[in-house]
């Protein structure tokens, strides 16, 4: 199979639903003339053309609104976001527009439209530019909300996201672009809504998503070597978050550590752990350990940054906390 | 009615299209009025928004659209709807919150929405909405139709980024949007000078090319037709916007808790529009003009009473939504 | 002691901490010649003049702004937002200006404002009038998120938060307003940051905020006939959470019930449960159970409606589900 | 130097003055080139956006402001930093994360702030820092003060809501800001022809009343100072906003990630504009003018890179932030 990059695997994901369907169009700052702030549009200007693949001015809030309206007439936008930062500005887009126009208006206006871009921090990006929001974007009903970790799932997700009838938000990492996997030529999807086991052990579950499921299989490669298995649990989608799949691993190992990018307060590992001791409550061994960012606005200061973020070495103090180890 | 289309700009002298319109509005104040009266009695919750006053701008604009054309709007958004050509029933059913109305009982007074129509709503965020119509309008450019989509908003509007945002957009892809500020003076209660620094609202325009800015009487619905016909036009056949400041007044308060004519506005401000009022002013020229009697009014008056009553007796029964419904509408469960 | 309603109490802590220091002032929407959208401001504009209650253009972003940019040159600001539901227009300067501020500048700008407004539904507002957003923000470090449920507390809390350094947000209640309770004459202040029980119980928890405050009481006191005794604790704050008085009230019951008003996936509820089963492992009897609007946006229909929000029968049937009766 | 008042606007005729000038703008020059240099060796991390060909708008605007005025800007920020006189040892000590850095390490390039002197940041949200400075505006009002604030941003902010929202507020209620356009042609890879819809970015100031609007040429640091010296009057003495649109042009990339000329704009219209850099053109004239000596020059070269190379040396020898650091500045520990 080809080894290709996720940043590649997108494009192609884009290129391929570009082709295949004409309604399908990308809009946002860059995409076009300058192949993408990070390049995951790189070439689909020349190959669509300027109808299909545009160059919006700076106002999120604004060409958010256009991709909804332009959704609600009938075509199916992609909207880039140069980092979910600025989409912030466009939040009431997200949530007042594409995320309730179905239920307002009874089922008549569905909004097929993908929200997509970087989220969580870079490197020594500063408090403004490094956040994490899938916690919030998960709080919303009437969206769904998708984060992938690797090339081969960031294609077939942004494939099945693009062909959802519904408002789909799409989170990337700018720290992922570059990474590489497997990615057949065969077209494939992956459906919404399924976590996936991205490996098997019967010590300790850790749940996780996006850039943070690298830091899982590090910490799993890491911890075998102790022999300490880890079941590696990759939600892919955080709404609707597949709750069978949670409780069934949790089920398996009776420990849990759950691993997330952004703030601990109300963020993506608080509703896990909601689900796994309403459901798991007799199986647990040991609470469940979360482990996320310090609650601090991102520092400029490479050490304090790198204390700030969740690692390697903070899941596997979290695993062996949880292991009573 | 509301949907066939016109190319005739110059209308004063069409009586036919005098009663036609004459007829559109009345049945907005008619039915508004029983709004007011359903609300009181506790058949309609929420916030609503009554129209009254301000009918010759949805009479004067959505009546001159073709059927495929786009029409937005904000919370205030009954006489659009109506004038639109959604049925007085299914709006009516919608402010009670029954399964027929036209948002099957979701949306409510400030969301009303009709696929049928082409009517996208019916939004509740001051602004939000327009940055929605130009995403329309560059919907219709992209598949190279000839459509236009009418965008409605208050005067409080443009003081509010998604505005300048959505403008901007428009004027740089020559989008065919109409972008219809109905000036009634007040944004809840606050007057226009005191939140905008613009005399005219259509000023605003200056800072956008091929934008046409324009200021229409709102309270004449014939400048309102002719107006907007010519803006319709050029968005039709040149794909270029357009902002209109239609100046109107409302004649209630701006919602159902706020009072009449509020401390915020002078009495006899109110008292003057009043007497400027688009049905009346309408009604009398045609009575003047000798194309309509008092008599051919009562008929009227009498046609429309009894499609409002209608409407009411509808909604009164229909069924609430099933509590089931809570739960559907939330996503689609299909992929194209 | 008088006895007056939650907009008075409201009212008399903008009068008083505006009397006391004139560099207090009130912005938004029709604060001033209107009185205030729900009559919050009544009477301050003719008392304090145009300079000190200003009525803002609807422009949220930009006001809330302005209101940042004047604390940062001094003054201290509480800028209103007629609801929270607007204020998402205006986030990005809850959460990118005012709460970074600080630490971006590396400790010299801080920004003393409040940002103050109902929250969460009234009654059949639709889809866009009726959200609840605290857990949003509470998820933001660099703020402080306070969520009164009485007059009492509105007040003290009120003036804390004007007096607070710190950005602080302030969440009321529409449906509060005409709220009655007893509030002292004399000046008091609450702190921000401390729960308060509100009520006594052995037998379980319900740990709650705001509105839903009241809902919590009529429990109680229903659930005490079948000799079902609650302990209620009032967060009051929701950032920084006051993590001690839920362990303290858990470890005494030993089961609990999380009420609140918004939605369930990552909502307060779901970080109150992470603080409860980290901390009180071993003294829960039962999973903790959440109760919370449903996941979907707000209907307008009345009967819809009812059944969406979280109310007395749904939090009596979560009690009982923890005490397996 | 940077905070001197001056009220003379007519400063072509002042050699003290060119020289001030030429120092400020040189200093500006060669800092960020040690600051190229600094980020290739990986001294400086995150994103790092060079101010290189602007120098003329900082130095004609920020050089003539009161000690107690305010200045506000964006990412791009190190040369009216500068110019503001924060120290170069203190933002090269930010740009390398330090502690002695302007904002204790913990801001970075996009991020200097400065409490001393007024420097209110440095900000990474495009367009949301104008109602800041609308906002720090509404302080000196409301204070009765006379000082102003001055808020620089990039060409591509003339199409985000919060401008227009900051600019309506700053008009409406008449204060004391210079909104500074530096229109350099370019947001990002993104001309100003394919972003915004209208022809002069001054243009946008129509839509306000009380708004002044005016096009300066940013390569000419005499016309800058002349033109904001008298918009900075209107603001001190009539509480009056402008819009300044000053046409300048970023000889170097975006930021360090793209490349100096990138695909995006001809190689030759970047040569033409360095014909016409600021600093060769003001030392040009001071030549031409016998105010100044090409001697007089290299000293000036000699002593600007003297206090380049000590800033670069104390922020090496600058500590890292403690790690404790990191839970520290989240919230104040005082109530007022
Ligand atoms: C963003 C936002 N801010 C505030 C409100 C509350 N609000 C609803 S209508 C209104 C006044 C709008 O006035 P205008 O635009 O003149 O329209 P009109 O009501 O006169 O038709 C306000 C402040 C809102 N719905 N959305
Ligand atoms: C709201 C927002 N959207 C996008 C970005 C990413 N971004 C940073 S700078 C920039 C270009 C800004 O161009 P301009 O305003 O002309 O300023 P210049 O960089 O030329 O000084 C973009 C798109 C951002 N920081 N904020
Ligand atoms: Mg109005
Ligand atoms: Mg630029």
């Amino acid at each position: 199979m080809p080894i290709i990059t996720y940043r590649e695997a997108l494009n192609q994901a884009l290129r391929e639903e570009m082709a295949r369907d004409d309604r399908v169009y990308l809009m946002g700052e860059e995409v076009g003339v300058y192949n993408g702030a990070y390049k995951v549009s790189k070439g689909l200007m020349e190959e669509f053309g300027e109808n299909r693949v545009v160059d919006s001015p700076i106002a999120e809030l604004g060409f958010a609104g256009v991709g909804v309206g332009s959704a609600l007439a009938g075509l199916r936008p992609v909207i880039e976001f140069m980092t979910w930062n600025f989409a912030l500005l466009a939040i009431d887009q997200v949530v007042n527009s594409a995320a309730k126009m179905l239920y307002m208006s009874g089922g008549q206006f569905n909004v097929p439209i993908v929200f997509r871009g970087p989220n969580g921090a870079a490197l020594q990006l500063g408090a403004q530019h490094s956040q994490a929001f899938e916690s919030w974007l998960a709080h919303i009903p009437g969206i769904k909300v998708v984060s992938p970790g690797t090339p081969y799932d960031a294609k077939g997700l942004l494939k099945s996201a693009i062909r959802d009838d519904n408002p789909v938000v799409f989170l990337e990492g700018e720290m992922l672009y570059n990474t590489k996997g497997e990615v057949p030529e065969e077209e494939y999807l992956i459906p919404l809504g399924k976590a996936q086991l991205k490996r098997e052990g019967s010590d300790c579950s850790i749940i996780t998503s996006g850039k943070m499921v690298l830091v899982a299989m590090q910490v799993a490669d890491l911890l075998a070597k102790e022999d300490i298995h880890i079941d590696v649990l990759d939600l892919l989608t955080l709404r609707p978050m597949d709750v069978g799949a949670i409780t069934a691993s949790v089920r398996k190992t009776n420990r849990a550590v759950v691993l997330e990018e952004g703030w601990e307060v109300c963020g993506i590992g608080s509703q896990v752990v909601d689900y796994i001791q309403r459901d798991c409550f007799d199986d647990l061994d040991a609470p469940v350990i979360r482990v996320h960012q310090a609650d601090v606005p991102m520092p400029y200061a490479k050490a304090l940054e790198k204390s700030a973020k969740p690692d390697v070495a903070k899941t596997i103090a979290a695993v062996k906390q949880v292991m009573y180890r | 009615m509301a949907t066939k289309k016109r190319t005739d700009a110059k209308s004063a002298s069409d009586p036919a299209l005098d009663r036609e319109m004459l007829h559109s509005m009345l049945l907005q104040r008619r039915f508004e009025e029983k709004v007011g009266e359903a609300y009181a009695l506790g058949k309609i919750g929420g916030f609503c928004h009554l129209y009254i006053g301000q009918e010759a701008v949805s009479t004067g604009i959505v009546g001159q659209l073709r059927h495929d054309d786009y029409v937005i709007g904000t919370y205030r958004d009954h006489g659009q709807a109506l004038v639109r050509g959604i049925t007085p029933r299914a709006i009516m059913a919608e402010l009670f919150g029954r399964i027929d109305g036209c948002s099957r009982g979701k949306g409510g007074s400030m969301h009303l929405f009709d696929r049928n129509t082409n009517f996208l709503g019916g939004h509740g965020i001051v602004g939000s909405h327009v940055p929605l119509a130009a995403g329309v309008g560059f919907a219709i450019k992209y598949r190279g139709g000839d459509q236009v989509i009418v965008c409605f908003m208050g005067d409080s509007v443009v003081n509010i980024g998604a505005f300048h945002e959505a403008l901007n957009m428009a004027a740089l892809w020559k989008l065919p949007c109409l972008f219809v500020i109905e000036n009634n003076r007040y944004g809840m209660g606050t007057s226009v000078e005191r939140a905008a620094a613009v005399d005219d609202l259509s000023k605003r325009a200056l800072g956008y090319k091929n934008m046409d800015g324009i200021i229409i009487d709102g309270m004449d619905v014939h400048a309102v037709r002719a107006a907007s016909a010519a803006a319709i036009e050029r968005a039709r056949t040149e794909s270029l916007p357009s902002l209109l400041e239609v100046r109107t007044y409302r004649f209630r308060g701006h919602s159902m808790s706020d009072a009449v004519s509020g401390t915020y506005r002078p009495k006899e401000e109110l008292e003057e529009y009043t007497r400027l009022d688009p049905i009346f002013s309408l009604k009398a020229k045609m009575i003047a003009d000798r194309v309509m009697t008092e008599n051919d009014w009562d008929a009227l008056e009498q046609e429309v009473a009894a499609t409002v009553l209608d409407a009411w007796d509808f909604a009164d029964q229909s069924p609430e939504p099933p509590l089931a419904a809570l739960y559907e509408d939330v996503l689609v469960d299909t992929t194209s």
